[in-house]
């Protein structure tokens, strides 16, 4: 039976082999990515994939026909870590330059790590999780910043309004533990005061409980970090409860995302959330590109992941052009090192700071759920310089509403 | 005294199952158990083998055994099959075998030349590597008695292992559970064939509703009335 | 006696449990309104004949005709339709419904829910016990009382014939008694009966006609009267 | 009594020695073929050596466990956490083998006076209490962010995050379980195991305490899941709650083991790769569909194939080998 | 004070929580205490029913309430084809084999859903939602959601529709009969396959129900059914399996232990809070599991 099934498996492996290795000879420029297309981070993956794809398509149209073609192998990580690191292998063995790293902290990291022993440069797209560029491995990049910059943003609309004290809920994953300490860490700097702190644990989500007991304690702002199906519920459930604080605030991730918005209907108004990017920011071509992101998302409206995807790819694009190969690893390092790359995400460039190693400095957006026009939608409001909307504060008390 | 059960009783809920029940039994002594349906016997046999809960006293060989679990009685030397034969369907016979010797064998090896050497005993070497799912219902028998008698024990008590048998089968049955007796080993049978019983036992005990109505030879209970009220039934009073 | 179509009868029925044969041509009829006794020691293959007639397990040969209509092969369910009522080994009652749900479940085919309120009023006349306890669970009653509600609730079925399996086992010889007086007085209701009984002195004080088994073998049927005088009788339950 | 003794005939005819060395060598040669794909091949390798310990409880001794995923998160903490005081990684393994021993023994002398699904319930139960434990209790786990592995020491000249390292290492790890499945086949143990699955009551009538064996038969997958969990960290280089002590991960251990046959020695390791190499296929062709398919398979193996892959084909086996003769005694 | 008030609020949020709970354990809890059988997929149901609500809001614009009508008869009907088509060949096999084929069909059922749904979680947006009753007490002002509200009455008009089949139908009275003595039913000729397949079918619509009632409050996304099944294990366990006025009675007391565990635990100012929420009803349900595995409430009914 055994030698049954280790002869299926060697055939079955060899299929694999050739099935993925096939089309490595063509004299198109390869960029790797892995991302979650299945599972239950699916999500995240198709807007990365959907700024991928654009990239691809914008750096193809600019090059000509003439000029060479980049082509982008999309490996899916299926939620699941042990697929990732196959993924990656697959990368790695189909002798790819680069690869473009995913979403979800705990997938990225083995990877990551993985990668960096096999000297393959790798960029990070979207996981938040600070210990990723923390440790400093070699050939790690990350476009997106570190969760430093979700807390830094919210804390000037605190500073500007007065905000005195605060009580923070948080899920218990990587992400939004990080965010959390960045904000236990900022209100300490800022001194504001922190009434509660609390942390839940994924699933069957009743904050009533953590929402009451916020109440009695009568904070200024309410800061919450959670995936989507939290923020829906705690936002409904705040409601619920009658929590008044003067502002709600949402570090990024389902908050950010509009399903916030058309989950939460009118409980979600007056939020405020940090963002990495919105359409509005006045970076070079980013109309364009939201109206691409949308194309590509089937009219679905796109998210800061979906930019960062795009950007990721032209970095990648762009160390490949400058190391002039695109497979020789270390001239893609080298050339990565020295990346300043202006895109439509944001400017890009990978230094060294607060222990953090080849990390991509962006200053975040703070965006407003406001009624305009009786549709609710988000309005960017921070930093005050790039914007028109204004902060509409203190937020009414739900039966004033 | 081999064997020695003193008052035993057993209570399931508010009945009495097993009621003031006494019994003894010698080196090579076949003791024989009847009473019609419902009478308690094999309530007993689980009683003194440790799988129901009693209360009384058991003693082997004078040491006290009353409240010890039933896995603890093979090891001194107090072994039983099951009414309705119960060997591990899955495994081979020797494999059910096996798992008995391993009581006095620590070595695998042994363990296995040990069942060998029971299956023989019992005439089922040719069917050793068969799965007891297969087999008919005289070798599951024999292989039941295989496995208690691969324990090494020198109290066996046999519920029920020659009724259902067809006449060669069961002469055959009698022939080898007096050769158990021979070789010194004290038998307690529950068997419901009188004719085997009596040719068989060297005392009968015979039980009604729980308790105790008649102890003698064969001779003695084949005409005590008592017993034979048992069996046609209750007389008006 | 059997001046009609027999309302029950075997021939020739012989039963196996795998590989083991327990019953051999076993030759039986019940009459219409007769209280038939089935009688024998341990292991004598009473029960294994009422399993097979209930359609509990299936006859290696021979037939089993209701009526004159062959019916072995046929499900339980579908023979209790047919008006064959069966009182099982163990009462098999369920103990966490009242006494008058029990009774009720009785009434669970089309065929006798029309007549449900009569027939429980006659059970009710019948065991004036348990009307006096209909709303108590059934697994609180006593051993003597649950036999009662296990007849009661084979009457309720509106039964052509009614199949008793060992109803005295497990009870006390007082009780034993009384279950007999009540299956004895059955007979007022003009039922049929066929009682599976190893007391056989009780059987055959209270039944018309009974059969004797030995091993699987038929040794002597007959009036019930005289019968328990036969020696063959003594023979079948002691093997002597 | 005996009518005929006639020799007894073997159940297989290759030597349990050579079948194992037969597998071992030709897993073996993975690396050597399949190189490139030394990811795939480790992590089925790794989830074959965790259903192959699941199966000493589970197939052995009859006792579903859906929460291995604990000792798991056990072997890969202990190595983690030690790593961080410059412990290495085997001495980690140890504690992690000891504390799994003694988290399994505890359990198990609660849990097993319990029959049935009672004690399948209480390892969910109790895998979930550790996670949220290790998610919540940052001082020792580092909560959700998880434990990251930086530089190791070398074993006997040998990288420890070289994948053909840690391939070996997996493979011995898969081997010693084999050779241990091997020994249980013939060993007391095995036999009470057995016994105790098949019927408690008759078990304890050989003189077998049912609890003390199945108690045994839980340490010892505690302890060698946990040797696992301790592997698996040194592939990843880094654990968090999210990867390894989740449900999920129990389930599949335990549907490995059952697929491929539980109580077959080798029914795990088909198990592992019989789900494995489709579902890397299935990642790549099928996408979405990838999970359903999988329960599918489940539910047909469990309908249609109840003794697994390698357990129908012994029983084909079987049948070849021994024809129904004509019964009756 | 604030102890008090919390501990009130925490109250009521809990026993209103376990309202929805009990229904989930009701399922799980009649469908072993007919059959035996641990159904390690109900979780997956209550994924099913929360999906058929969101898909007849998309499609047919109904409210989840109103979608109750649709959704329950569709349940019952898979669950009844379910055990039928699988679930049945498994009679008589070890309870091992038929827990892992139920745990196998969740497994399908929540990928249908993945493929069907993707994974992003999935809201239906009702205006009355977030809507609170507040009533003064002692100068303190509690909140009563007004939607879990109604979710408790319709939990608790389901089970007391149950009960009311259950003690007062015919086919109630064969359920019960089928539970206590199959082969005593069997031979009143009650078809006790049938009884299987339809209180398999009554499980899922307790399931699906509770699914459906969340939805307005929760989003769905199809891998929580791991989370609803050990849910209605610990409801079932609390109150004893198989025993329906048990499954209430587990259901509301892990809601209140999980509510009250979240929201007093903080105030002592300790390292517990919501973090460990899943935590408590575990650890009660090891406790009863090990000392009182009948259940709180349980109180064995002898065989006859």
């Amino acid at each position: 039976m055994k030698k049954i099934g280790a002869v299926v498996g060697v055939s079955l492996l060899a299929a694999i082999g050739v099935a993925s290795l096939g089309s490595a000879q063509n004299a198109t420029l390869k960029i790797g990515a892995i991302t979650t297309l299945t599972g239950r981070l699916a999500e995240f993956g198709r807007q990365q994939k959907a700024g991928f794809t654009v990239a691809i398509n914008e750096l193809n149209a600019k090059a000509g026909s003439k000029g060479q073609q980049f082509e982008l192998l999309l490996e899916d990580s299926a939620s699941d870590v042990n697929k990732g690191l196959a993924a990656a292998e697959k990368l790695v063995n189909g002798n790819v330059g680069v690869i473009l790293n995913e979403y979800s902290s705990s997938i990225v990291k083995a990877q990551a790590q993985y990668l960096s022993r096999q000297k393959v440069p790798n960029i990070i797209v979207s996981a938040s999780d600070e210990s990723i560029t923390k440790p400093g491995f070699d050939y790690v990049y990350r476009i997106n910043p570190p969760t430093d910059e979700y807390a830094k943003v919210l804390f000037q609309i605190f500073t500007d309004t007065g905000i005195k004290s605060m009580a923070i809920l948080a899920g218990n994953g990587a992400f939004e533990k990080s965010v959390q300490a960045s904000a236990l860490e900022q209100a300490k700097l800022k001194n504001v005061e922190v009434v509660g702190n609390q942390v839940y644990d994924k699933g069957l989500t009743d904050f009533r409980p953590i929402l009451n007991g916020f109440k009695a304690r009568n904070p200024d702002a309410v800061f919450l970090v959670g995936y989507q199906e939290d923020s829906v519920a705690v936002m409904r459930q705040a409601k619920e409860v009658g929590l008044n604080p003067k502002l709600f605030a949402g570090g990024a991730a389902g908050f950010a995302l509009p399903e916030f918005i058309t989950g939460s209907g009118s409980a979600s108004e007056y939020v405020v959330t940090a963002t990495a990017w919105v359409p509005e920011l006045k970076t070079p071509g980013n109309k364009n590109l939201y109206i691409k992101l949308v194309n590509a998302l089937g009219g679905s409206e796109p998210t800061y992941h979906a930019a960062q995807g795009y950007a990721a790819v032209l970095v990648a694009a762009d160390a490949i052009k400058r190391a002039g190969s695109a497979t020789d690893r270390e001239a893609i390092n080298k050339a990565l090192l020295s990346t300043d790359l202006q895109t439509s995400y944001a400017k890009i460039k990978f230094e060294n700071f607060e222990g953090y190693k080849n990390q991509n400095r962006v200053s975040m957006v703070a965006e407003q759920v406001q009624k305009i026009g009786g549709r609710l939608q988000f309005v960017p409001i921070y930093p005050r310089s790039l914007f028109d909307a204004k902060l509409l504060f203190p937020t009414p008390a739900w039966d004033k509403r | 005294m081999l064997f020695e059960a003193n008052q035993i009783n057993v209570q399931f809920g508010g009945v009495k199952a097993v009621h003031n029940v006494s019994l003894t039994l010698q080196r090579g002594e076949i003791l024989g158990l009847i009473g019609p349906n419902g009478a308690g016997k094999t309530t007993l046999f689980n009683a003194l083998t440790g799988f129901v809960a009693k209360t009384g006293q058991v003693q082997l060989e004078g040491r006290d055994i009353t409240n010890l679990p039933p896995f603890e009685l093979p090891r001194l030397g107090v072994a039983r099959t099951f009414q309705v034969e119960r060997p591990f369907e899955d495994l081979t016979v020797l494999e059910n075998v096996t798992i008995s010797s391993f009581l006095r064998q620590t070595n695998a090896k042994a363990a296995r030349n040990a069942a060998l050497t029971t299956l023989e005993r019992v005439g089922l070497l040719d069917r050793a590597n068969q799965k007891c799912s297969e087999l008919n219902l005289a070798r599951r028998r024999r292989l039941e008695i295989a496995k208690a008698l691969a324990l090494e024990p020198r109290v066996l008590f046999l519920d029920e292992v020659i009724a259902g048998l067809n006449p060669p089968a069961q002469a055959e049955m009698i022939e080898f559970i007096r050769g158990l007796a021979k070789s010194g080993i004290g038998i307690v049978m529950v068997e419901h064939i009188m004719k085997v019983i009596m040719s068989l036992s060297d005392r009968v005990i015979c039980m009604a509703f729980g308790e105790k109505i008649a102890e003698g030879t064969p001779q003695q209970i084949a005409q005590d009335p008592a017993v034979l009220d048992a069996y046609l039934g209750g007389i008006d009073d | 006696m059997t001046n009609q179509l027999p309302l029950l009868e075997v021939r020739d029925l012989d039963i196996a449990y795998g590989d083991v044969q327990v019953v051999f041509a076993m030759n039986m009829v019940v009459g219409q309104q007769e209280l038939v006794g089935l009688v024998g020691g341990n292991g004598s293959g009473k029960s294994t004949i009422l399993r097979a007639v209930s359609g509990m397990l299936k006859p290696k040969r021979g037939s089993i005709l209701l009526q004159g209509q062959e019916i072995s092969g046929i499900s339980p369910h579908q023979l209790t339709d047919l008006g064959v009522a069966h009182v099982p080994m163990g009462r098999q009652l369920f103990p966490a419904m009242s006494v008058e749900e029990n009774l009720e479940m009785g009434a669970y085919l089309k065929r006798s829910k029309a007549n449900k309120k009569q027939n429980l009023e006659k059970v009710y006349a019948f065991f004036p016990r348990l009307l006096e306890k209909r709303k108590l669970f059934a697994g609180s009653l006593s051993g003597g009382e649950q036999q009662m509600i296990a007849i009661g609730r084979a009457l309720m079925s509106e039964p052509t014939i009614l199949l008793m399996d060992e109803p005295s086992l497990g009870l006390a010889p007082k009780v034993v008694q009384e279950v007999m007086q009540v299956i004895h007085s059955l007979r007022t209701l003009h039922l049929t009966v066929l009682l599976v009984e190893q007391n056989v002195r009780q059987v055959l004080k209270i039944t018309d006609r009974a059969y004797v088994l030995e091993h699987g073998k038929l040794v002597i049927e007959g009036q019930s009267q005289g019968l328990l005088e036969n020696d063959a009788v003594k023979r079948a339950y002691l093997g002597l | 009594m005996s009518e005929h003794t006639s020799q007894t005939r073997g159940m297989t005819t290759v030597p349990p020695l050579v079948l194992l060395a037969i597998v071992v060598v030709t897993i073996g040669l993975y690396p050597l073929i399949f190189g490139q794909f030394m990811n795939l091949g480790i992590s089925i390798l790794l989830f074959a050596g965790f259903a192959l310990a699941w199966d000493i409880l589970g197939g052995w001794a009859g006792q579903n466990s859906l929460g291995n995923a604990v000792f798991v998160g056990i072997g890969a903490y202990s190595v983690a956490i030690l790593h961080q005081f410059g412990i290495a990684p085997w001495w980690g393994m140890l504690v992690g083998i000891g504390v799994s021993g003694l988290l399994a023994w505890g359990w198990g002398a609660l849990t097993f006076r319990l029959r049935g699904s009672y004690f399948t319930l209480s390892t969910i139960a109790v895998a979930e209490i550790i996670r949220l434990i290790a998610l919540n209790e940052d001082w020792l786990t580092s909560g959700s962010e998880g434990k990251n592995l930086g530089s190791l020491p070398s074993l006997f000249g040998l990288d420890l995050f070289d994948r053909r390292v840690e391939f070996y290492l997996v493979l011995l790890f898969v081997a010693a379980l084999l050779a241990f499945g091997h020994w249980l086949k013939t060993a007391k143990l095995g036999f009470y195991l057995r016994a105790v699955r098949e019927d408690e009551d008759s078990a304890m009538a050989l003189g077998i305490n049912p609890a003390r064996a199945k108690l045994t038969a839980f340490v010892l997958m505690g302890m060698f899941t946990s040797i696992g969990g301790g592997l698996w960290l040194l592939y990843l280089g880094r654990i968090d709650p999210d990867t390894a002590l989740v449900i999920p991960v129990s389930i599949q251990i335990a549907l490995l083991a059952i697929i491929g046959g539980r109580g077959t020695i080798y029914g795990p390791l088909v198990g592992a790769f019989i789900i494995g190499i489709p579902s890397e296929i299935f990642r790549s062709v099928l996408k979405e569909a990838n999970l359903l398919v999988y329960g599918v398979l489940i539910v047909l193996v469990i309908v249609y194939l109840p003794k697994g892959i390698v357990g129908t084909f012994e029983e084909w086996l079987y049948k070849r080998q021994h024809p129904l003769e004509k019964r009756g005694s | 004070m604030e102890f008090f008030s919390q501990g009130l609020q925490g109250l009521i949020d809990g026993l209103l929580t376990g309202g929805v709970y009990a229904m989930i354990g009701a399922g799980m809890s009649l469908i072993f205490g007919v059959m035996r059988v641990v159904n390690f997929g109900h979780g997956d149901f209550v994924i099913l029913g929360m999906y058929a609500a969101f898909a007849s809001n998309q499609y047919l614009k109904l409210d989840p309430y109103v979608s109750l009508l649709v959704v329950l008869p569709l349940a019952f009907v898979f669950g009844f084809v379910l055990h039928r088509a699988i679930l049945a060949k498994l009679l008589g096999a070890n309870d091992q084999t038929t827990k892992l084929a139920t745990l196998g069909l969740g497994l399908i059922a929540t990928n249908l859903v993945l493929l069907q749904f993707g994974t992003e979680p999935k809201t239906v947006y009702t205006e009355y939602a977030t809507n609170a009753w507040r009533i003064p007490l002692f100068g303190l002002e509690l909140r009563i959601s007004e939607v879990r509200f109604y979710a408790v009455i319709i939990t608790a008009l389901l089970i007391f529709g149950l009960n009311m089949m259950l003690y007062r139908t015919e086919l109630g009275r064969a359920i019960r009969a089928t539970a206590q003595n199959r082969l005593g039913a069997e031979l009143q000729g009650v078809d006790t396959k049938k009884i299987y397949a339809i209180v398999y079918g009554i499980g899922v619509v307790l399931a699906a129900a509770a699914g459906v009632l969340l939805l307005p409050l929760l989003s769905a996304t199809p891998t929580l059914g791991s989370v609803f099944t050990n849910k209605s294990f610990v409801v079932t366990i609390l109150g004893g399996l198989g025993s329906l006025p048990g499954a209430i009675g587990g259901g509301l007391i892990l809601g209140v232990v999980e509510s009250l565990g979240s929201s007093l635990f903080p105030l002592m100012n300790s390292h517990f809070g919501a973090n460990y929420r899943d935590a408590y009803g575990l650890i009660i349900f090891l406790i009863v599991l090990l000392f009182r595995p009948e259940g709180l409430f349980g109180r064995t009914v002898k065989r006859v």
